[in-house]
C-alpha cells in the first residue's frame, strides 16, 4: 500500500521534476514556477468543473491549457526581458521562486481558497492490495507518468522541433546560426513543462486534495527530485522522482511522520554539494 | 563607487539618522513599533548588503540564520531562563559558528547550485523549526519570551527597546562600513568582480568569501534574536520564503553595495505593506509583484551603480533597439 | 570579336553584381575596439580569404556578419538588402551561413540529427528533399558516411570539421563564411577540407574564408585580406598569397605598417 | 644579461582535455632577472601552459619548480605569495573599482591587520594602510596613471588598461612576471612604450614571461624564446638561434604548401578568375 501510493505521489514528483530538467537542458533557467502548474491544472479543473459546470473531461483540458498558458506568461512577462538586460543567474532563479511565491496567492484570491477534490477518473474503480483498499487514481497517475516521459523522451529525438530545443540546450549560440530563436524555444519548452505541470495536478487532485499553498511543496520536492536524477538528464528527473516518493512514503510511515521534509532537505544539501549534477547526470565540474 | 555615490550616500544615512531620533522624540507608538521592525529588518539586510552587496555571495540561507538567532533567544529564555542579553548574544554567537560551519561546504558551488543548495537549506531550516515540535514548539511557535531588562528598568515599553534596535543597526551600519573601507572591502568587491583575477593576485578567495559571510550570518541571527524580543514571540512562518524575497529585496532596490541601501530597502518593505493593509488579501501579491518589477525595470536599485546592470533599451524588440545606436549613441 | 569587344576585353570585364558588401564594418566589445571601418565585396561564387594573427579581428569580422555580434558602425548588406540589424536566426534563412569558430557541432546530438537541424535552417523554398540533400552532402564528405548514427562529438577533429561544413550547406547558403577552419587539423586533413571547398565556387556559393596560415587552396580568392589589429593592413585582388608576403606580415621582417 | 640561476623549470608538463593533448612533454627554463619569450600560432597550447606554469591548472604529468621549491600541485594565490605574477589574455579591469583600488587590491597581501584590527582602527592598521595607499600611488606614478587615480577603471583607453593590468602585477613585488599577450590591441608607440616598461621591469630584479604573437615585438627585446606548435616545443633557444630557424616559419606558416597546378584554362569556368590572372 505504502509503495503504490508512495510511487503515485513519486510521479508527481516526477513529472515536476521532469518540467525542471526539460527547462534546464533547453535555456539553463532552474523554474520554480513548476511546482505551482500542478496547483493550477488541479484547481482549475475544479473551477471549470464545479463552477463553471464543464464536462469532467473539457474541465480537465482546461486546467491543463490554464497552467500551460501561466507557464507561457510567465516566460514572456520576466524571463525574456531578464535575458535582455543580462541579468546574472541569480536573479533568473530569484525571479523564479518569486514567481512561485506569487502564484499561490493569487490562486487563493481568484479561484479558491480552500482545499478541493476532484471526482476520480474512472469512479470505483479500487484497488485492493495488502489488506487495504487504494483509489485506482493511483493508477492513473503512475501510467500518465510513464506515458508522459515516454511522450517528452519520443518528441525529443523523433520530431524536428524537439531537436531544435536540444540543440538549444547543447550550444545557445550555434542554435541561433541554425536558425532556432532561443527566447521563443525557451517560451515553447516553458508552455509544454506548464502542460505536463497541469496534467500532474488534474491527476494527483482526484486522488489527495490540493490547496493553493501546495504549489510550493511541489515545486520543492520537483527541484528536489530533478536535483537528485540529475538536471541535465529528463529520465534521470524522473527517476529521481519516484525514488523521492516513496522514501517519503516509507520515512511517512515507518520512522516519523513530520521529518520526511526535513530529511528531504537535508538529503538535497548533501546530494548538491557532493554530487552537483546528480546521481544520472553528466558530471561536468560544477564550480 | 565615484565621489558623487557616496555622498548622496552618506546624505541618506544623516536623513535616516535624524528621522530615527525625530520618531523616538514624537512618542507615536504606532511608528517607534514600526520602526523598530524598520531597525530589525535593516540589520540583517546589511549582513547581506556584505555578503552579496560587496562579496557577490548568493546566498538564500541568510532567512535560516535569522531563525538561529530568533529561536536560539526565544529558547534560552523561555525554557533556560536564561538571562535575555545572554540568550540574545548567544543566539548571536550560535548564528556566527553555524554561518561558518554551514557556508564552508558551499564554497565549492557557484551559480544554479549555490543558489539550489542555499535556498535548500533555508527551507529545511524552517521546515524543522515547523516539525520539532518537542523542542521548538511546532508551527505554533514559542511564546512568553521576556523583554530586555536594564537593571531592573523593563525594555519591553517599545520606545526604550527602540533604543537598543538602532544601536546595534548603527554598530552594523558602522561595521559595514569599516570594512568596506578597508582592505578587506576591496578584496570582497575584486573577488566578486574576477574570482580568478584575485587569486592571481595572492588573495584566498575562500578565506575572503567565508568571513563575508559569517559577517552576514551573525547580523542575521542579530536581527531574528532582536525580532523575538520585540514581539516576545517566534514562530516556523516568518522565515520561509516571503522573508527571503523581503531580504533580497532590501539590498537590490536599496542599491547593492551601498552604505544607506539595505536602509531604504528596510523601511519599503515595512512601512509599504502597513500603507497597503487596505488592499487585505492583496498585499503579499502587489509586494511581490514589486519585487519582480525592481529585479526586470531596475536591477541597480535606489543607490546602487547605475552602470552595474545593461541599459533599458535591450527592452525593446532588435528593430527599435538598433536605431539609437544607428545615431552614434553606443547601445547597452 | 569586333574591335568593341577586343577594346572591351582589355578593360576588366563588368564585374558581376556584388552579391554582399561589408562596408566600413566596425566592432567593439565594451572599451576594446575589435575592428575598425572594414570594408570588402564578394559576387556570387567569388571567394575572400582574410588572414591575420590571432587578435587581428577575423572572428569578430565573421560573427559581424552572421549577426552574432552587433555592428558599432558600418553596414552589412545581401543582394543590395541592408541587413546590419537582422538577428543571425534569420540571416540564415537569407543565405548567411556561419561555421563557427571550433566548429560548432552540436553535443548530444547524433551526426545526421546535425545534418537535419542545418538542412532545416533552409528557407522552405530552397531546401528540398531532406534524405536527397543529405545524400549530396555524403557524396562531398564520405568519412561522415558510415557515421551518422553516431554522437558528433566521437568524431575526429577533421570529421568534425567536414560535419560543420555539411551543415552549414544544407542550409543552401548563398555565402559561406569560415571560421579558420584548418585550426588544429594535420596539414593532410586541412588539404582534404580545402579540396571539399573548391567547387563550391562552381555551383554559385560565394565563400568568406578566414585562417591564421596560409592555406592550400586550389582556387585563387578574388581578393585576399590581411588583417593587423582590426584595420586592413594588406589587400590584394586574383592572386594567391605567397609565403614570403605573408611571412613579411607576420614576422615583420620589413618595417611594420 | 641573464644571471644563469634557473628561477623556473618545468619539466615534462603534460595536460589533456578530454583527449585533445593541449600541451605535450614541455620542458621550459627561465632564468632569474630573464626576459624569455613564449610564440606559437593559434591554438599551440601558449594559453595552456601559462595556466598551468601559474597554477590555475594542474598538470596530468611533469613538474614545475620555482625559485628551488616543487610547486607543481600549488594554487594561484599561493604561487603569488611565492613571488609568481601574471596578466590575462584580455583586459581585466576589476569592475565597479577605480583605478587606485585595482592597485590597492593587489596590495592587499602585504596587510598585516585583520577584521578586528580593521574594527578597532588600531594605529597600526592606520598607518600600514597610509603607507600602502602612498605605495599605491608611488606606482601609478611610474605607470603614468596617477591622474587617471579615481577614475572608474572600466573607463580607461585600451592602452592605459593594458598598463594598469601590468601594473598591477607588479604591485605584488614578484621575482617572475607572466605577461599574456600584453602587445595584443596596442599601436606602434603603445608598443614601443610597453617594451620600455619591461626593460625597466627587469632591470628591477624581475624575470618576465612574455606570450605573445607580436613576433618582432618579441624578438627585438627576448634574450631567449621557445616556440610551441601543437601543444610540444618545437625550438628553444636564445632570440638570434630561433629568428632564423626554418621550424619558426613552420610553425606560423604551415609546412611547405604543397604548390598546387595552377588550374587548367578550360576548367575554370568563370571568365572573369581566368581574365583576372592574366593581368
Amino acid at each position: 500500500m505504502t509503495l503504490a501510493v508512495g510511487i503515485a505521489i513519486g510521479s508527481v514528483y516526477a513529472l515536476v521534476g521532469m518540467g525542471y530538467s526539460l527547462v534546464y537542458r533547453t535555456t539553463g533557467v532552474v523554474n520554480f514556477t513548476v511546482g505551482s502548474y500542478v496547483v493550477l491544472g488541479g484547481l482549475g479543473t475544479w473551477w471549470l468543473l464545479d463552477q463553471a459546470h464543464f464536462p469532467y473531461g473539457l474541465a480537465v483540458i482546461g486546467g491543463i491549457i490554464l497552467a500551460g498558458a501561466i507557464a507561457g506568461a510567465f516566460w514572456t512577462l520576466i524571463v525574456i526581458p531578464l535575458w535582455r538586460r543580462r541579468s546574472p543567474a541569480y536573479v533568473v532563479l530569484l525571479s523564479t521562486v518569486i514567481g512561485g511565491a506569487i502564484i499561490a496567492p493569487l490562486t487563493e484570491l481568484l479561484i479558491t481558497p480552500q482545499a478541493e477534490e476532484l471526482p476520480p477518473w474512472v469512479s470505483g474503480f479500487t484497488l485492493h492490495i495488502s489488506g487495504s483498499d487504494i483509489s485506482g487514481q493511483y493508477v492513473f497517475v503512475i501510467a500518465a507518468g510513464l506515458a508522459v516521459l515516454a511522450g517528452v523522451s519520443l518528441f525529443l529525438r523523433q520530431t524536428m522541433l524537439g531537436k531544435q530545443l536540444r540543440a538549444c540546450g547543447a550550444s545557445r549560440e550555434t542554435s541561433r546560426l541554425l536558425g532556432i530563436h532561443p527566447e521563443l524555444a525557451g517560451g515553447i519548452i516553458m508552455v509544454i513543462t506548464g502542460l505536463i505541470g497541469g496534467l500532474a495536478g488534474a491527476l494527483i487532485t482526484p486522488a489527495q486534495s490540493s490547496e493553493a499553498s501546495m504549489g510550493l511543496t511541489f515545486g520543492i520536492f520537483g527541484f528536489a527530485a530533478a536535483a537528485l536524477g540529475g538536471l541535465d538528464s529528463v529520465a534521470g528527473a524522473f527517476l529521481g522522482g519516484i525514488l523521492l516518493g516513496t522514501g517519503q512514503a516509507f520515512i511517512d510511515r515507518y520512522y516519523t511522520p513530520n521529518y520526511d521534509e526535513v530529511i528531504v532537505f537535508a538529503l538535497l544539501v548533501a546530494i548538491l554539494v557532493l554530487r552537483p549534477n546528480g546521481l544520472f547526470g553528466r558530471a561536468e565540474h560544477a564550480g | 563607487m565615484s565621489r558623487a555615490w557616496r555622498a548622496r550616500d552618506g546624505l541618506v544615512v544623516a536623513a535616516a539618522a535624524v528621522a530615527v531620533v525625530m520618531t523616538e522624540l514624537s512618542g507615536s507608538s504606532y511608528w517607534i513599533y514600526s520602526l523598530c521592525l524598520v531597525g530589525i529588518y535593516a540589520v540583517v539586510a546589511i549582513g547581506f548588503n556584505i555578503a552579496l552587496g560587496l562579496a557577490g555571495q548568493v546566498s538564500f540561507a541568510q532567512v535560516a540564520f535569522m531563525a538561529v538567532g530568533g529561536y536560539a533567544t526565544a529558547l534560552l529564555t523561555t525554557k533556560a531562563h536564561a538571562d535575555p542579553w545572554l540568550a540574545l548574544l548567544a543566539g548571536t554567537a550560535l548564528g556566527a559558528a553555524l554561518s561558518f560551519v554551514l557556508n564552508l561546504p558551499f564554497l565549492r558551488l557557484s551559480g544554479h547550485y549555490l543558489g539550489m543548495a542555499t535556498l535548500a537549506l533555508a527551507l529545511g531550516v524552517q521546515s524543522f523549526a515547523e516539525n520539532a515540535s518537542s523542542i521548538t514548539g511546532g508551527a505554533l511557535g514559542v511564546f512568553g519570551v521576556p523583554s530586555l531588562t536594564l537593571g531592573s528598568f523593563s525594555l519591553a515599553v517599545h520606545s526604550r527597546f527602540y533604543v537598543v534596535v538602532w544601536t546595534a543597526c548603527a554598530l552594523c551600519l558602522t561595521v559595514y562600513y569599516l570594512t568596506a573601507k578597508s582592505h578587506l572591502g576591496r578584496a570582497w568587491r575584486a573577488i566578486a568582480a574576477r574570482p580568478d583575477v584575485s587569486a592571481s593576485l595572492g588573495i584566498n578567495v575562500s578565506r575572503a568569501r567565508i568571513l563575508a559571510l559569517v559577517l552576514a550570518g551573525t547580523m542575521a541571527a542579530l536581527s531574528g534574536g532582536l525580532w523575538a524580543l520585540l514581539l516576545n514571540y517566534v514562530a516556523p512562518d516568518y522565515f520561509g520564503l516571503a522573508m527571503i524575497g523581503n531580504i533580497f529585496f532590501m539590498v537590490i532596490a536599496g542599491g547593492m553595495g551601498s552604505l544607506a541601501g539595505p536602509l531604504v530597502g528596510a523601511a519599503f518593505v515595512v512601512l509599504v505593506p502597513q500603507e497597503m493593509s487596505s488592499l487585505g488579501q492583496w498585499q503579499g501579491v502587489v509586494l511581490l509583484a514589486m519585487l519582480l518589477g525592481v529585479l526586470v525595470l531596475w536591477p541597480t536599485g535606489l543607490l546602487g551603480d547605475p552602470r552595474a546592470a545593461g541599459s533599458i533599451t535591450a527592452l525593446l524588440p532588435a528593430r527599435l533597439r538598433a536605431m539609437p545606436t544607428r545615431t552614434g549613441k553606443a547601445g547597452s | 570579336m569586333n574591335a568593341a569587344t577586343m577594346s572591351e576585353r582589355a578593360a576588366p570585364a563588368p564585374a558581376p553584381p556584388v552579391l554582399l558588401a561589408a562596408e566600413a564594418v566596425g566592432v567593439s566589445y565594451g572599451r576594446v575596439r575589435a575592428l575598425e571601418s572594414l570594408s570588402f565585396g564578394i559576387h556570387g561564387g567569388g571567394t575572400v580569404l582574410v588572414l591575420g594573427l590571432n587578435g587581428a579581428g577575423k572572428s569578430t569580422l565573421m560573427r559581424a556578419l552572421a549577426g552574432v555580434v552587433p555592428l558599432r558602425s558600418g553596414r552589412v548588406t545581401l543582394a543590395g538588402r541592408d541587413i546590419s540589424t537582422m538577428p543571425a536566426h534569420r540571416r540564415v534563412r537569407h543565405g548567411i551561413s556561419l561555421v563557427p569558430e571550433g566548429r560548432g557541432v552540436l553535443p548530444g546530438l547524433s551526426v545526421r540529427e546535425n545534418l537535419e537541424l542545418g538542412w532545416h535552417a533552409a528557407a522552405r523554398s530552397r531546401r528540398g528533399g531532406l534524405d536527397e540533400a543529405v545524400g549530396r552532402m555524403l557524396a562531398l564528405f564520405p568519412t561522415l558516411g558510415g557515421r551518422l548514427r553516431q554522437d558528433c562529438q566521437t568524431l575526429s577533429g577533421g570529421q568534425m570539421q567536414m560535419l560543420a561544413i555539411a551543415r552549414a550547406l544544407l542550409s543552401r547558403p548563398a555565402v559561406l563564411l569560415l571560421d579558420e577552419p584548418s585550426l588544429g587539423l594535420a596539414p593532410i586533413v586541412t588539404a582534404d577540407v580545402y579540396e571539399a571547398l573548391a567547387g563550391l565556387g562552381g555551383e554559385g556559393v560565394a565563400t568568406v574564408i578566414v585562417e591564421q596560415k596560409a592555406v592550400p587552396m586550389r582556387v585563387i580568392p578574388d581578393t585576399v585580406l590581411v588583417l593587423g589589429n582590426g584595420r586592413v593592413v594588406h589587400e590584394s585582388h586574383g592572386v594567391r598569397p605567397s609565403e614570403e608576403e605573408l611571412a613579411r606580415l607576420y614576422l615583420h621582417e620589413g618595417e611594420r605598417t | 644579461m641573464t644571471t644563469g640561476s634557473p628561477l623556473l623549470t618545468a619539466e615534462h608538463v603534460t595536460k589533456a582535455f578530454g583527449g585533445v593533448m593541449a600541451v605535450h612533454d614541455v620542458s621550459l627554463t627561465i632564468d632569474a632577472m630573464a626576459i624569455h619569450g613564449l610564440i606559437g600560432p593559434n591554438g599551440a597550447g601558449k594559453s595552456t601552459l601559462i595556466s598551468l606554469l601559474s597554477g590555475f591548472a594542474r598538470p596530468d604529468s611533469g613538474e614545475i619548480c620555482f625559485d628551488g621549491r616543487d610547486v607543481t600541485q600549488l594554487g594561484p594565490a599561493r604561487l603569488a605569495r611565492l613571488g609568481m605574477a601574471r596578466t590575462f589574455q584580455a583586459a581585466t579591469p576589476l569592475a565597479g573599482m577605480t583605478v587606485l583600488e585595482n592597485i590597492q587590491v593587489a596590495l592587499t597581501i602585504k596587510y598585516r591587520s585583520g577584521l578586528f584590527s580593521v574594527l578597532a582602527r588600531t594605529p597600526a592598521m592606520r598607518r600600514e594602510a597610509k603607507a600602502l595607499a602612498a605605495q599605491a600611488r608611488e606606482l601609478l606614478a611610474v605607470f603614468g596613471l596617477l591622474a587617471d587615480a579615481d577614475r572608474p577603471a572600466r573607463d580607461l583607453p585600451f592602452g592605459k588598461l593594458r598598463y594598469l593590468e601590468i601594473a598591477r602585477a607588479v604591485a605584488t613585488e614578484p621575482k617572475l612576471l607572466m605577461l599574456d599577450e600584453p602587445a595584443a590591441g596596442l599601436n606602434q608607440v603603445e608598443v614601443d612604450q610597453l617594451a620600455a616598461l619591461i626593460s625597466w621591469v627587469r632591470a628591477d630584479g624581475v624575470a618576465v614571461l612574455l606570450v605573445d604573437h607580436d613576433v618582432s615585438f618579441l624578438f627585438s627585446i627576448c634574450d631567449r624564446i621557445t616556440v610551441l606548435n601543437f601543444g610540444k616545443v618545437v625550438v628553444s633557444g636564445s632570440a638570434a638561434e630561433v629568428r632564423g630557424s626554418e621550424l619558426l616559419r613552420e610553425a606560423y606558416l604551415g609546412p611547405a604548401i604543397p604548390q598546387h597546378p595552377d588550374p587548367p584554362v578550360a576548367e575554370s569556368r568563370r571568365p572573369e578568375s581566368r581574365h583576372l590572372e592574366a593581368q
